[in-house]
């Protein structure tokens, strides 16, 4: 299988520091691919470039085989490329339900639509239906009328990865999905993971602290450390390495 | 449309349903008020009470007030008492044709007494028209007012922008005779000051003074640092200095000038009125060339004389020019009234035009073409102490220069008037 | 133009940049530490010069001018504290448009207090009697009272510049300009801090007001035509620097004396072009950092 | 629920078809100006509430469309009509290009830099004494007779506030208006969901701009009177706080907003010389205890 997403090279200073230090790697289709390492690795820097929101120094980045670094956000959405943030960043004054719509239309044009009545139009073209079922995959069809601010936590995640793959995704990036949860939320948060993933066949790219939710579900692991990758393979791998576990065992033991 | 949602913005559109409703009632409550009563009549005055202007306003109104009263004490016009009813414009055109809409469509006016700015008193002035409600400016003195935007409705009983320098122009001319002279000129950038300024070298000119203007600055109306205006003025060197700001603003000029030495290098000449010497306590260069459009002090005649008693001993402190002005507004109304027998907004301005009218400061004669009053302007030097029984100084070798000498001529008149 | 009168144009333009930097001073500091834009600052400028107005009296009694000179910024600090301890203590983490609001509100009732108890007439003060006189250069006079304004903004530039880099309190605004939550965590009492630095402010505008006020008919009007002369000076030099708050006065100044000489109609416009190029060009001011939370992402 | 909400927009316009027979000819004309100042605040609020940019220049925009009316008048260019069909357009199109350089900055810095063109526009209109007669401002029978009278005046102003509104209100419940929400709440993030946030924002400012251009237009209907106050920042403030007054985050509160400001206005200054006191005081009870504005008040008692 061709390989969705390649890094080659990637550097990211800011002044003189290099946050993103040459890093490579790449995520084959359809595989859910983890990246992990201590604070201050560099994994934040490393997603807001894979979404555009810094520019890279140097390096290369390809999405499908098209070079996107640099590109505008909404750019590199529109190529396929979603993102679920750290900090939960839903829209949280409108209802679940708008805001979803919101998201299934952001990149279609419909959003230039300024005469039309949004319930109608969407009905015609789909787009509730389309909610529906995004809502229902992610449990949420309860809470569709509800401003998003008055959600759970666990619910605002969800719709948070909601919003991502309203969009379409071929990669669906996940900064630390489970951050914040109880043991109940984070069960059924890597439970939502594995099953859209497989159902929509989609490629997850994820951060995360919880190792038993890293070696858990990923195919493969990238591990970050000072901004530069130590160690790369699947679960096994990676928790024999001698490098990882010290970097590790120094930070959280 | 969630449920939700629609119920929360339909409680708001009943909120908005119900707001308007409780607003249209008290409002037609708040219009049903107001009503003059029988014997009683209404005249309006729309002014500038409030902003830096204001002083202007208040006195003027004192003066109004008080020609009123001696009418109301003298058994009133033609048998009706006459209240006035006052609001303040704030300086905008918009404030100042919703205050005269609202007193000749609610109070009922008879007549309307103009404002302070002339932007103002244009757009009153075609309102009142519209209304045929009979329009007196007395403070307001664009010449525009009784040529451009002319209408028969309208008065002046103050001397106007092109009176006013064309006096001081006149006065300069009988000093230097023939003599070259040279000239700096400073002036509110708007229609006033580059009028006054235009008029004043014109008149010049035309008195056979061979005039050569050095320098022009042309800083905004109500500027509070002229000093870099200043030096191009002081390195002129020019012989006189023409200055067209007024009121508070011919107050921080002055100031500022003074510590440049303005005063020093050139003579200048500009409107030092009451307001503008009190604020100036002694401070003005003895010399400098002062014009006022009713200086209390040099006006002759026993009405005048009575009026600044009068008004000393009211307010204690001496009349504005404005407060005189004032007076001989609602006088020159009155008369037309009394004329006309009527207080038809028709038949008065109908009595008025080219009528000679007796005021205290004696007779006006405002002539048929442009209904702009003959009234004189006061020219002198500044004296070099402070009169003590004004608290301010006075004008040593004062000149009133008649209305009629400075004029524009009816067919000049006329020929800016609109054409029907 | 000969040299003089060009010397005098420039002194003259350093005297009202110099008089910009007080007040400037005072709007960049409260907007540093508490992040407010405060409209309400002209206000403390128009009080501070009614106030030096009728400390000196009807009789202009100009032996009376330092004390006033002192007092009169005095008052205007006790009213900001007072201010800031009754309102904006309890707006700021508010949105900006209300902290924006709130300040407005206050200048609009501040306008109307002052109309109510100075009235609306023009107002002078006399400088004292040894700055009354002029300066000559090569026939040009200057007036001594302008030489005392500008030594005054230095003054005041160097005593804010000891205050922030060599104090404790100037410390604790410093490290309140870059991390509030830092300085709550190591003990210190910021509520405090923050009134009064808004009082510090509101003793500069008052001064700037004080100090001004030889200089100019005082009376209603006064605290917007300053208002938005001293904005253009925060911007430019960058809100939230004091440095930057004397560049900006400087350009400014500069900008109108040159504007008038040469194009005196459009020295008006050219002020608002500067500050859209600068900030088009540099977002943050000349010296600014970029602000947080109303500069970044939200 | 959608019959309730459409019976409340109704009944609140036959009020304002009743008003004429009603109201006294002063309190009509005050209720027209309310009108005028409603379409100012809401095109205003597609700003600063929808989409979360604080202009504090629209008065530019609200100047020019008024300017378009008078000075087509002046020089003889163009009939009323057409200088009124106009205005809008020339509005939208200078708030293009204005737009397209204050967006690049954000929040304070946007909202200086509105304030900024809004004085820089305004000291044009003082400067170009020949074309605009300076601070004097235009003034004289700009608009057709017919118009003059009250009743006519309140009619034209109705009809064309309407439509505007009718028109807002289906953008700001357009899939166009939600985007607009969306980046006021979460910019980076709709963003991040493929929308291209810059060109909607332009977008959103230029339509700002077009009906704030037509409220300048009505207001020369209503006063026949242009002059360059109209495009300071004072003027530029009075949209944004009629609509604080209301409350920004729904359609109908700048609306309401400007209505109570309007005629609180103009009643109290004939009573009190102390207007501005009276509006600081409110002001400042509405952002210290009711930053949701007053029809958040309403809303409340009917619970």
């Amino acid at each position: 299988m061709a390989a969705l997403l390649e890094v080659e090279g990637l550097i990211k200073r800011f002044g003189g520091f290099a946050a993103v230090d040459g890093v490579s790697f790449a995520i084959e289709e359809g595989t859910i691919h983890a990246v992990i390492g201590p604070n201050g690795a560099g994994k934040t820097t490393l997603f807001r470039l894979l979404t555009g929101l810094h520019a890279p120094s140097a390096g290369r980045i390809r999405l499908a085989g098209r070079d996107i670094a640099g590109l505008a956000p909404h750019r590199i959405a529109c190529l396929g490329l979603a993102q679920s943030f750290q900090l939960t960043t839903i829209f949280p004054k409108l209802s679940v339900r708008e805001q979803v719509e919101f998201a299934l239309t952001a990149q279609s044009g419909l959003a230039w639509r300024m005469l039309a009545a949004t319930p109608s139009l969407f009905t015609r073209r789909g787009v509730r239906a389309a909610a529906e079922v995004l809502l229902a995959e992610v449990g949420l069809s309860e809470a569709a009328e509800r401003p998003a601010e008055t959600l759970s936590h666990g619910d605002q995640r969800a719709l948070d990865v909601a919003l991502a793959l309203a969009t379409e995704p071929r990669l669906l990036l996940l900064d630390e999905p489970t951050a914040g949860m109880s043991s109940f939320e984070t069960e059924r948060m890597v439970a939502m993971i594995q099953r859209l993933a497989r159902a929509r066949n989609l490629t997850v790219l994820f951060s995360e602290h919880d190792m038993d939710v890293v070696f858990g579900i990923s195919d493969r692991i990238t591990v970050l450390h000072r901004g530069r990758v130590i160690a790369e393979g699947d679960a096994a791998r990676v928790q024999a390495d001698p490098e990882v576990a010290e970097v590790y065992l120094g930070s959280t033991a | 449309m969630t449920a939700r949602k629609a119920t929360q913005r339909g409680k708001n559109l009943n909120g908005l349903g119900m707001g308007l409703l409780a607003l249209l009632t008290g409002m037609g409550a708040l219009g049903a008020g107001g009503v003059a009563q029988a014997d009683e009549i209404t005249v309006g005055q729309s002014t500038s009470l409030s902003g830096s202007i204001a002083q202007l306003g208040l006195t003027g109104r004192r003066g109004l007030e008080m020609a009123l009263e001696k009418i109301n004490a003298e058994g009133g016009l033609l048998g009706q008492k006459v209240r006035l009813v006052v609001a303040d414009d704030g300086m905008t055109p918009a404030n100042g044709t919703t205050n005269a809409r609202q007193m000749i469509l609610s109070d009922h006016i008879k007549a309307l007494f103009g404002p302070v700015s002339s932007a103002v008193g244009a757009a009153e002035e075609t309102l009142a028209a519209q209304y045929h409600v009979p329009y007196f400016l007395f403070t307001a003195n664009d010449v525009r007012m009784t040529t451009q935007v002319f209408t028969p409705y309208a008065f002046q009983v103050v001397p106007n922008t092109v009176m006013e320098p064309r006096a001081a122009a006149r006065y300069l001319a009988e000093l230097v005779g023939k003599k070259p002279i040279t000239l700096a000129i400073i002036t509110p950038n708007y229609s006033f000051g580059r009028d006054s300024a235009d008029s004043f070298v014109a008149a010049l000119k035309a008195d056979g003074v061979d005039v050569k203007v050095l320098t022009q600055q042309f800083p905004k109306l109500g500027e509070t640092d002229y000093t870099p205006f200043i030096p191009p003025l002081v390195s002129a060197h020019a012989d006189y200095t023409f200055v067209g700001q007024y009121g508070g603003d011919l107050v921080t000029f002055t100031k500022q000038a003074l510590g440049f030495g303005l005063f020093k290098a050139t003579t200048v000449v500009g409107q030092y009125g009451r307001q503008v010497l009190t604020a100036l306590p002694g401070q003005v260069p003895a010399g400098t060339i002062g014009f006022d459009r009713a200086p209390f002090w040099a006006m002759e005649g026993e009405g005048i004389k009575r009026f600044n008693e009068d008004y000393h001993q009211r307010f204690n402190e001496w009349p504005s020019a404005w407060a005189i002005l004032g007076y001989t507004a609602a006088e020159t109304w009155a008369a037309g009234v009394k004329k006309a027998g009527s207080f038809d907004g028709d038949k008065v301005a109908a009595a008025l035009s080219g009528a000679t009218v007796q005021t205290m400061r004696g007779p006006i004669t405002l002539r048929a073409c442009d209904h702009q009053g003959n009234v004189a302007e006061y020219v002198g030097r500044i004296s070099a102490e402070v009169d003590p029984r004004y608290g301010q100084q006075t004008y040593t070798d004062v000149k009133a220069i008649p209305g009629e000498e400075t004029m524009l001529t009816c067919e000049e008149a006329e020929k800016l008037q609109p054409h029907h | 133009m000969n040299f003089a009168s060009t010397a005098i144009e420039i002194l003259s333009a350093l005297t009202a940049a110099a008089n910009l930097f007080i007040i400037a001073a005072g709007l960049s500091l409260v907007f540093g530490a508490l992040r407010i834009i405060n409209l309400a600052h002209g206000s403390f400028y128009m009080i501070g010069a009614l106030v030096m107005a009728s400390l000196l009296g009807p009789g202009q009694a100009s032996h009376l001018f330092w004390p006033a000179l002192i007092l009169s910024p005095l008052l205007m600090a006790a009213l900001g504290a007072v201010l800031e301890r009754l309102l904006f203590r309890r707006i700021y983490q508010a949105e900006h448009l209300i902290q924006l609001l709130l300040s407005y509100a206050l200048s609009l009732m501040l306008a109307d207090l002052a109309l109510r108890i100075w009235g609306a007439d023009s107002r002078t003060v006399p400088p004292p009697s040894w700055l009354a006189g002029a300066l000559s250069v090569g026939g040009a006079t200057f007036p001594l009272y302008d030489l005392f304004v500008i030594a005054l903004a230095a003054g005041v530039g160097l005593g804010l510049w000891a205050l922030l880099r060599r104090t404790r309190f100037g410390w604790e605004i410093r490290a309140a300009v870059e991390d509030p939550e830092s300085l709550a965590l190591c003990g210190r009492n910021v509520p405090a801090l923050f009134t009064a630095v808004f009082a510090l402010g509101a003793f500069l505008a008052g001064l700037g007001g004080a100090a001004a006020a030889p200089l100019q008919a005082i009376g209603p009007g006064m605290d917007s035509a300053i208002l938005v002369s001293a904005f253009i000076v925060t911007v430019i030099g960058g809100l939230g620097s004091i440095a930057g708050a004397a560049l900006g006065a400087a350009v400014i100044g500069l900008f109108q004396a040159v504007g008038t000489l040469w194009l005196p109609t459009w020295a008006p416009a050219f002020i608002f072009l500067a500050m859209i190029v600068v900030l088009v060009i540099r977002p943050s001011g000349l010296l600014g950092a970029a602000a947080q939370g109303w500069g970044g992402e939200g | 629920m959608a019959l309730s909400r459409r019976s409340t927009w109704g009944g609140a316009l036959v009020l304002l078809l009743i008003a004429p027979f009603v109201l006294p000819t002063p309190w009509l004309l005050v209720l027209q100006n309310a009108l005028v100042l409603g379409l100012f605040a809401v095109a205003t609020n597609l700003l600063v509430g929808w989409s979360g940019l604080v202009s504090f220049g629209q008065a530019a925009f609200y100047g020019l469309g008024a300017y378009t009316v008078a000075l087509a008048w002046l020089h003889g260019l163009a009939p009323f009509w057409l200088a009124f069909c106009a205005a809008p357009l020339i509005a939208a199109l200078v708030a293009g290009l204005t737009g397209a350089i204050a967006l690049r900055a954000r929040k304070l810095y946007f909202a200086l830099l509105t304030l900024a063109f809004s004085e820089l526009f305004y000291v044009l209109a003082e400067q170009l004494y020949d074309i605009t007669n300076g601070a004097n401002g235009i003034f004289g029978a700009m608009v057709p007779d017919i118009l003059i009278v009250p009743r006519n005046g309140f009619y034209f102003t109705l009809a064309i506030v309407a439509a505007a509104l009718f028109v807002l209100h289906r953008i700001f419940h357009s899939p166009f208006g939600l985007a607009l929400r969306a980046i006021r709440e979460r910019r980076v993030r709709a963003e991040a969901l493929g929308l291209d946030v810059a060109r909607h924002e332009l977008a959103a400012f230029a339509l700002s701009g077009a009906f704030c251009g037509l409220a300048g237009a009505l207001y020369v209907v209503h006063d026949q009177t242009a002059y360059p106050e109209l495009l300071d920042w004072v003027k530029s403030g009075e949209p944004v706080i009629v609509a604080v007054i209301g409350g920004i985050s729904t359609f109908a509160g700048p609306l309401v907003g400007a209505l109570f400001y309007q005629i609180a206005h103009d009643a109290l200054v004939t009573l009190t010389r102390d207007w501005q006191l009276v509006l600081g005081a409110l002001l400042l009870l509405v952002v210290l205890f009711r930053p949701a504005g007053l029809a958040s008040l309403l809303e409340r008692k009917e619970r």
